[in-house]
């Protein structure tokens, strides 16, 4: 029995923060639980530095942890913005109720190992497991709060991560199945040609695409991310998501599907970008932020595919987008608790996060589209370009929200000076932000940092945020708050749904919601019922019984039955 | 102790015990203890002899057939003498304290030593006339035990028995009439030796009345108040014993002594007729409200079961594997059928001892008042049902599979029906036993519930150790149904 | 070595014996009979792995008929039962020992249990199928006691109903054993019968009345009415019930019907193995979607027995090696799953007065082990990684999609949403909500005096849990579930 | 076949055929009993006709016709006395079935086995 093979660094990434978890379940711990969360993503970071692999054969079906650079990428990124979560979690959540605060704690362990460990995954299993850990321990993140909203939130999150992972169980399956094994390079070269491999590539997008929130898929990520407690909604926006990237990365063979993965990109990245400007709340206006950045990612990935390159671009871009929205989710925390200059400075520090998202020149996000940019045709790369008009639109939009929500709620006690752990976090992953991926240009494909000064690098980076600025001077409403007229609810296809308009109160949408087709589920529900009083019965299952043995009977012995090939005599029988 | 003295010890040892009782008064189970206890010696000899040596015959005197009266103990012979002996013992053990009154216990041991004396005979007997005189011996103790019961129902159940009987004997003698003047014997084996155009209607006429002796359906009719009706040992000793002695006749008459005129056809109305017996005997066991009422139709239910094997033993599948297999399974069926109903029987006795009542209702959580008894009660039911692992479970198999591999599913079927009926009819019975309420009971000794429990317990055994029977049952059985075994 | 099976077989079967006749009061005696058999028959078990995985298959007979031998022998697939019943059992003997304190009629109820356990060892080690049919039977008898033991009205009318269901059943499985050795002979598992000769209905026939009797025992829809109303036994029944014994027996037949009688060319070429995929399929969406309407917990479990148990079947049906595999593990995994979630269902019962769903509410802050270990058999039944249900799964789905039945696969998809929607509320109010005011259940026990302080009932909660954990986290493991599944179904598929 | 066995048979036929017949129909259950030695009589009449096969006399008719006569004695002593128990028990010399009257009650109630 061999308990590991490679690096024992790439285990320890994994079963730290599953040990974490366990610790915080400790009842004795309370509050005091937050104290593990920094640590959780520490080996992790350091794995990413290292870059080793590993597995142990005998755990699952053979555990291989072999990140590709994708994967590399992406968990360095993931470390950083969950130590960056936890060290502010510590400072904003500290003395709260203490049985709560360890499940928060629990569950924010157990979410960063599946987080990791869909990075680190060298075999379909393991992905799947890590995924599923990811998906459904967010959950715990997204109700912490408890409040009506959040738990509407987090039942219609749960629903749809439970699709995304049949979804993408079934996928795997299928091209496991096809690939003889589970090893993710031969997975996605059965996707491309094995039998069945377009329904599982569609199975796949879904499954993924939910967790990703593509749209139309990302329904519940409006709704989720704003519930959640800040730095839930850092990782939640900013790592989390990028489960679903990475998976499509990595396992969705070269191909016509990323022709898909582009049209349903390319409307989520304006299309979502639009709906935020209806949003009040700064969180919600970010979620869908997220949901318009994604879209460019999408974009990215579904031209690798179709050209058959690098995913490296779009790893690149989710990355860079990691740091910075988990540095404006952060920013939205420090923003509320600070008070005066030190608000002034907070909200600078947003804006410095926003313009990196926008693309603003000479900042990380500026060099995240460059590198993205580098393959596109060209109507891409102007369409990439323009989704900096949105983004800007959106994101000064969620500055002005921001600030005028921190007025509404007044200078907290003490003066509003922040503490270390809330400051230090968002300044830490902005600057990130701005620069890493400025540093590491070469490295990921992209062209030399000096592209970015080049005159009309500049200009093309600087005319959408520009042209953002100056649209919404144009088309903002005059007249103050009043004159605008209410806001719509997040979740915007879901409020197509109707029991959804109907519901006003919070709490009656929360139940609507988690009935889903109430009316159907009631009929079936009362057949059932009434079918199975009666199968009870002797009598009619007797009569059901011999229905179900004659027809079988007649059926199977009418015609002959198609001999399945089974495996020939002797052929041993391969398994992962 | 040879063959010749064995077999006159299970003869005339309890006939002597019989005047023995009459005369030893209250001691008179003594005497009958005595009896049995030579008799299970002869019988244990018998069994090793005839296995040793194969079938032990006697002239009585010296003289054979036509005149002298011929004895022989034969496979199926012995079985039974061995069941009835088992039988008598267990039922001993608990009628010792049932009859107490004077008069009872007058009749009663006597009677049970007669009877038991009767089904030796008729077991061993080689000659229709015999098997008549014995045959109406065993009726008429039998009424005799019937006519004991308290109940107001018991002398009209017992006259009408004997009226059924009386019907019976007359037809039958007439059949025998009809051999004699075809044959100018009575002699089993040489009436197999020739042949004479009488022989058809003899044969219906002497099946007829073996019928009504052996409540074949639809000619039970007297069973169910009689063996519902007598005290509870004795009806132990009618339901396990006597109608066996019909049903053994019958096998002599069928498959030793005109095996040439059983066409297939009349093999398949005998199962037929055992085909209806075990359902109606079944559904009719269903309706019942009295425990022995219930235990009574599953007598004569079980009884139809006996009779499925004519077709599987003669007929196309003479001489087969499948005809032995139905042969041993048969008897088989009926000794683990001796064995369990008379369990049944004997708890239904310490029960109404006990409470006073043999009603379903009444019965209700005697489970936890008496659990032995209760525990043997299930296990014999489960003998009864056909369920492993049981006698029962072994003989419904071997019938089951012969009436497969000889091509006559549907006799196999019926065997499952009828298992399924047995299971629903036990069941109530069962269900009440386990139902919460404790009643109030008068203490039982223990030993007197392991009564009940040993015959269980041996109705179970006998479906782990049936090869021994098999082998038993091959010794001396006719050649129809000696297989060459699989 | 022969002798060994029989030895194993007597470990519960003399257990059994002795107890019925233990005096009520004897605690000691019939507690330490129980436990040292079951702790002899893990042990010997183990010894019979070992000499079963160097080839050895060692093999007992007594005979009974001519044709009719009672065999006992141990192969693998006798094993994986073996040992998970002998596994299981141990377990709740303590937990059974827990559980009934001194409670009246204990030498009736562990009479009966160690003889269902000893029935389930004899059927799992059961050499030919006549040998099968003796204990199949046997358990449906001696189980019938133990689903009315509290011989109240419910219990007697779900014991009435067992029976109903069970007799039938094993009438079916009795002809069509009957009709098969009417035709080739007796039939022994180590030699499958050449059924070359044999005409298409009558084997058709054949193996459709061993599906339909099984079934019963596999609560396969619609022949399942008679398990949900069995959970009106007391909780060690109900556990082991659900886990091993009688489902479990007819999941087991199915296997062996398809494997070691027909043999997975034959049932394919009758064109039977789909349709028994469909009933299976039908089965674990019914079992679901009833699970999800039942506000009673045990009752909810019951059903998603139903919907399990199914899995295995499915898994024969597929006819592939690794639905095979998937099949054969869940025989495992669902056992050690259920267990746990219906030794918590006791537990909850037992010290909480908890058994609607409702009055679950806050539990997990008064019982965090029971609950902890819930949650792991409720996870592992959805089937999420790393817990057993999910190596289950992944394999069935590959074998779907080996046989080319896509189908199977939405049909596991919609399963799995299906369990998360039953179970998934549970631990949410076991974990989640705050706890109801008053007392809860029957007999109102103060919230505050709720307690778990009774190692004898969660410490094999927690076992089964861990052990559930582990068959799923080391499945690639030579020594898990999974690794001797594998080893089995490569016997099934090389000749 | 001589004249006088013809006549033997014939004779016994008859007795036969009288008494089955008031067997059937007779309700009063001394009837019966005589019925049944009706019969009993014919029965041992046609054995002795039938049974004598020519070439001398046979003794075996003659020792079981004997042997019948005494168990028939022995029957019908039996089924007498338990006439009388049950006129002493219910006043009444036939069986509830046989009863007109209480037919139509009895089948009706569906107890009567």
């Amino acid at each position: 029995m061999t308990v590991f093979t490679g690096d024992p660094l790439a285990l320890l990434a994994l079963v730290w923060p599953l040990a974490l978890a366990l610790v915080a379940c400790w009842p004795r711990l309370g509050w005091r639980a937050l104290d593990l969360l920094p640590l959780a993503s520490l080996p992790a970071l350091a794995l990413a530095v290292t870059g080793g692999s590993g597995g142990a054969p005998d755990v699952l079906l053979g555990l291989v942890l072999a990140p590709g650079p994708e994967g590399r990428l992406l968990l360095g990124m993931v470390a950083v913005v969950w130590l960056a979560g936890g060290l502010f979690a510590r400072g904003a959540m500290a003395r709260g109720e203490g049985g709560r605060i360890a499940a928060f704690s629990g569950f924010w362990c157990l979410t960063f190992a599946g987080n990791a460990g869909v990075m680190l995954a060298g075999d379909a299993i393991t992905f799947y497991a890590s995924f599923t850990a990811v998906s459904l321990a967010a959950w715990g993140l997204v109700i912490h709060d408890r409040t009506a909203a959040a738990l509407t939130a987090g039942r219609v999150y749960l629903v749809l991560a439970l699709v995304g992972e049949v979804c993408l169980l079934m996928g795997l399956l299928i091209a496991a199945t096809a690939a003889d094994g589970f090893a993710i390079g031969a997975v996605r070269a059965a996707l491309a040609e094995g039998p069945h491999g377009a329904l599982a590539a569609g199975l796949l997008v879904a499954g993924l695409g939910i967790k990703a929130g593509m749209v139309p898929l990302h329904v519940w990520l409006p709704l989720a991310h704003p519930a959640a407690p800040v730095p839930g909604s850092a990782v939640l926006s900013g790592a989390i998501v990028k489960a679903g990237v990475i998976g499509m990365l990595i396992l969705l063979p070269d191909g016509d599907l990323g022709i898909a993965l582009i049209a349903l990109g390319l409307v989520g990245a304006f299309g979502a970008a639009l709906w935020g400007l209806t949003q009040e709340n700064p969180k919600a206006i970010l979620a869908y932020s997220t949901v318009s950045q994604i879209g460019i990612v999408l974009v990215l990935a579904g031209v690798s595919l179709v050209f058959a390159e690098t995913r490296l671009p779009a790893a690149a871009y989710a990355a860079h987008h990691g740091l910075a929205k988990a540095a404006l989710f952060l920013s939205v925390g420090l923003v509320l608790a600070a008070g005066g200059r030190w608000r002034a400075g907070a909200l600078a520090l947003a804006a410095l996060a926003a313009a990196s998202v926008a693309g603003a020149p000479a900042t990380g996000g500026a060099a995240a589209k460059a590198i993205g940019k580098a393959g596109l045709p060209d109507w891409l790369s102007g369409a990439v370009t323009a989704t900096g008009i949105t983004t800007t639109i959106l994101l000064v939009w969620f500055l002005v929200r921001l600030r005028a929500t921190a007025a509404a709620k007044g200078v907290p006690k003490g003066g509003g000076r922040p503490r270390l752990l809330l400051w230090g976090p968002p300044v830490v992953l902005t600057g990130a932000a701005l620069v890493a991926p400025v540093l590491l240009m070469p490295a990921l494909g992209g062209p030399d940092p000096a592209y970015l000064w080049q005159g009309t690098n500049l200009v093309e980076a600087i005319w959408p945020v520009l042209a953002g600025i100056g649209l919404l001077v144009l088309l903002a409403p005059r007249g103050g708050e009043g004159a605008r007229r209410a806001p719509l609810p997040p979740g915007d296809l879901l409020t197509l749904l109707p029991h959804w308009r109907r519901g006003a109160a919070p709490v009656r949408q929360a139940r609507a919601a988690g009935r889903g087709l109430g009316p159907l589920r009631r009929t079936l529900e009362s057949a059932a019922g009434r079918a199975e009083a009666r199968l009870v019965r002797w009598r009619w299952s007797g009569v059901a019984m011999a229905l179900t043995i004659g027809g079988l009977a007649l059926l199977s012995a009418s015609e002959p039955g198609v001999a399945v090939l089974i495996a020939p005599a002797g052929a041993p029988i391969s398994l992962p | 102790m040879t063959g010749e003295v064995a077999l006159a010890v299970l003869l005339l040892g309890p006939l002597l015990a019989a005047l023995g009782c009459l005369l030893a008064g209250r001691q008179g189970s003594t005497v009958a203890l005595l009896a049995l206890i030579a008799g299970a010696a002869a019988v244990v000899v018998l069994w090793d002899g005839m296995l040793r040596t194969g079938p032990i015959e006697v002239r009585l005197g010296g003289w054979g057939a036509p005149l002298g009266i011929v004895l022989r103990a034969d496979g199926l012979a012995v079985g039974f003498l061995a069941a009835a002996v088992v039988v008598m013992g267990a039922v001993w053990a608990v009628a010792r304290h049932d009859f107490a009154t004077p008069r009872a216990r007058d009749v009663f041991w006597p009677s049970s030593m007669l009877l038991w004396g009767a089904l030796n005979a008729i077991m061993v007997s080689r000659d229709l006339f015999n098997l008549y005189v014995g045959l109406e011996l065993l009726t008429l103790t039998a009424v005799a035990m019937v006519a004991l019961g308290r109940g107001p129902g018991a002398i009209e159940a017992a006259l009408r028995y004997v009226l059924y009987a009386l019907m019976g004997s007359l037809v039958y003698l007439l059949g025998v009439v009809l051999v004699y003047h075809g044959h100018g014997t009575l002699d089993l084996d040489r009436i197999a030796a020739g042949r004479s155009g009488a022989d058809a209607l003899a044969l219906g006429l002497m099946t007829a009345g073996l019928a009504i002796k052996t409540a074949l359906f639809p000619f039970h009719a007297w069973l169910p108040p009689a063996h519902a009706g007598a005290p509870s040992p004795a009806s132990a000793l009618l339901s396990a014993l006597v109608p066996k002695a019909g049903f053994v006749m019958l096998v002599r008459l069928w498959f030793e002594a005109m095996p040439d005129a059983t066409p297939p056809a009349a093999l398949a109305v005998m199962a037929a007729l055992g085909a209806g017996a075990i359902l109606h005997g079944g559904l009719m066991a269903l309706r019942q409200e009295r425990l022995k009422q219930i235990l009574a139709y599953s007598t004569v239910a079980q009884l139809g079961y006996l009779f499925v094997m004519f077709p599987l033993v003669g007929g196309a599948g003479a001489g087969t594997a499948g005809a032995a297999e139905a042969w041993a399974g048969t008897q088989i069926g009926a000794f683990s059928h001796a064995l369990a109903k008379a369990a049944v029987f004997l708890c239904a006795a310490l029960w109404i001892r006990a409470i006073g009542s043999d009603r379903l209702a009444d019965l209700a959580g005697l489970a936890r008042a008496m659990p032995l008894s209760c525990f043997a009660f299930g296990m014999a039911a489960v003998s009864l049902m056909g369920l492993p692992p049981s006698g029962g479970f072994i003989a419904k198999y071997l019938v089951m599979r012969a009436s497969f591999e000889l091509g006559l599913p549907g006799w196999g079927l019926v065997l499952a029906a009828g298992g399924l009926l047995a299971a629903a009819y036990f069941y109530r019975p069962l269900a009440a036993l386990f139902a919460r309420e404790p009643p109030r009971v008068q203490r039982t000794p223990r030993l007197l519930e392991a009564v009940p429990l040993a015959l269980a317990l041996a109705a179970a055994a006998l479906g782990v150790l049936s090869q021994p029977a098999y082998d038993l049952l091959q010794a001396g059985a006719p050649a129809y149904a000696r297989g060459i075994g699989p | 070595m022969n002798a060994l099976p029989v030895v194993i077989l007597l470990t519960s079967l003399l257990p059994a014996a002795v107890t019925f006749f233990l005096p009520q009061e004897q605690h000691a005696w019939r507690n330490g009979l129980n436990l040292g058999g079951a702790v002899i028959k893990l042990g010997l078990v183990v010894v019979l792995m070992g000499a079963v995985a160097e080839g050895i298959e060692p093999e007992a007979r007594l005979p009974l008929a001519p044709g009719l031998d009672l065999v006992l022998r141990a192969d693998d697939l006798s094993l994986l039962f073996v040992s998970l019943s002998a596994f299981l059992w141990l377990l709740t003997t303590v937990y059974a020992i827990s559980y009934f304190g001194e409670k009246p009629e204990l030498s009736r109820f562990f009479g009966f249990f160690s003889l269902c356990v000893a029935a389930t060892t004899g059927l799992a080690l059961s050499g030919t199928l006549i040998t099968f049919f003796v204990f199949f039977e046997l358990l449906t008898l001696s189980t019938w006691p133990l689903v009315a033991h509290k011989q109240d009205d419910q219990s007697l009318a779900a014991a009435r109903s067992y029976v109903l269901y069970a007799l039938p059943g094993s009438v079916a499985v009795l002809v069509a054993i009957i009709w098969l050795e009417g035709l080739v002979g007796t039939v022994a598992f180590a030699a499958p019968p050449d059924l070359s000769g044999v005409d298409r209905w009558s084997l058709t026939l054949i193996f459709v009345l061993f599906v339909g009797g099984l079934g019963v025992k596999a609560a396969i829809v619609p022949l399942h009415g008679w398990l949900p109303g069995a959970m009106a036994a007391p909780a060690p029944v109900s556990s082991l019930l659900h886990a091993v014994a009688v489902v479990k027996a007819g999941a087991f037949g199915i296997v062996r019907v398809v494997y070691d009688i027909f043999g997975v060319a034959r049932v394919q070429e009758l064109g039977l193995g789909t349709p028994l995929a469909v009933v299976a399929s039908v089965t674990i969406l019914w079992g679901s979607v009833r699970a999800l309407q039942q506000m009673e917990l045990k009752k909810r479990l019951a059903y998603s027995t139903v919907s399990q148990v199914s899995y295995i079947v499915l898994g024969t049906a597929l006819a592939g090696p690794f639905g095979t595999i998937g099949g054969l593990v869940h025989l495992v995994h669902q056992g050690i799953m259920k267990i746990t979630l219906f030794f918590c269902a006791g537990l909850y019962d037992e010290r909480a007065g908890a058994r609607r769903i409702e009055q679950l509410d806050g539990l997990g802050q008064r019982m965090p082990w029971t609950s902890a270990a819930f949650s792991v058999g409720a996870m592992g039944m959805i089937g999420l990684p790393p817990i057993a249900g999910f190596v289950s799964k992944v394999y069935l789905g590959v074998g779907a999609v080996q046989s080319g039945e896509l189908w199977v696969l939405a049909v596991l998809g919609a399963s799995t949403l299906l369990n998360a929607a039953y179970f998934l509320p549970l631990l949410w109010r076991i974990w989640f909500l705050p706890p109801q005011t008053e007392g809860i259940g029957a007999t109102p026990i103060p919230f505050a005096a709720v307690d778990e302080r009774v190692p004898g009932l969660v410490v094999p909660a927690m076992l089964t849990a861990l052990t559930s954990v582990a068959a799923g986290l080391f499945a690639a493991s030579a020594f898990s579930p999974l690794g001797w599944a594998t080893l089995i179904a490569g016997g099934a598929y090389s000749p | 076949m001589t004249g006088s066995v013809v006549l033997f048979v014939v004779t016994a036929s008859a007795l036969i055929g009288i008494g089955l017949w008031g067997f059937l129909v007779q309700a009063h259950l001394l009837r019966r009993v005589l019925a049944f030695n009706v019969v009993g009589s014919g029965l041992f009449l046609l054995f002795g006709a039938l049974g004598w096969r020519g070439g001398g006399v046979d003794p075996v008719p003659q020792a079981l016709v004997i042997t019948g006569i005494v168990v028939a004695l022995a029957a019908t002593a039996v089924a007498l006395w338990l006439v009388g128990r049950f006129a002493e028990e219910t006043g009444r010399a036939d069986l509830p079935e046989d009863r007109r009257e209480d037919r139509q009650e009895k089948s009706s109630a569906g107890g009567r086995p």
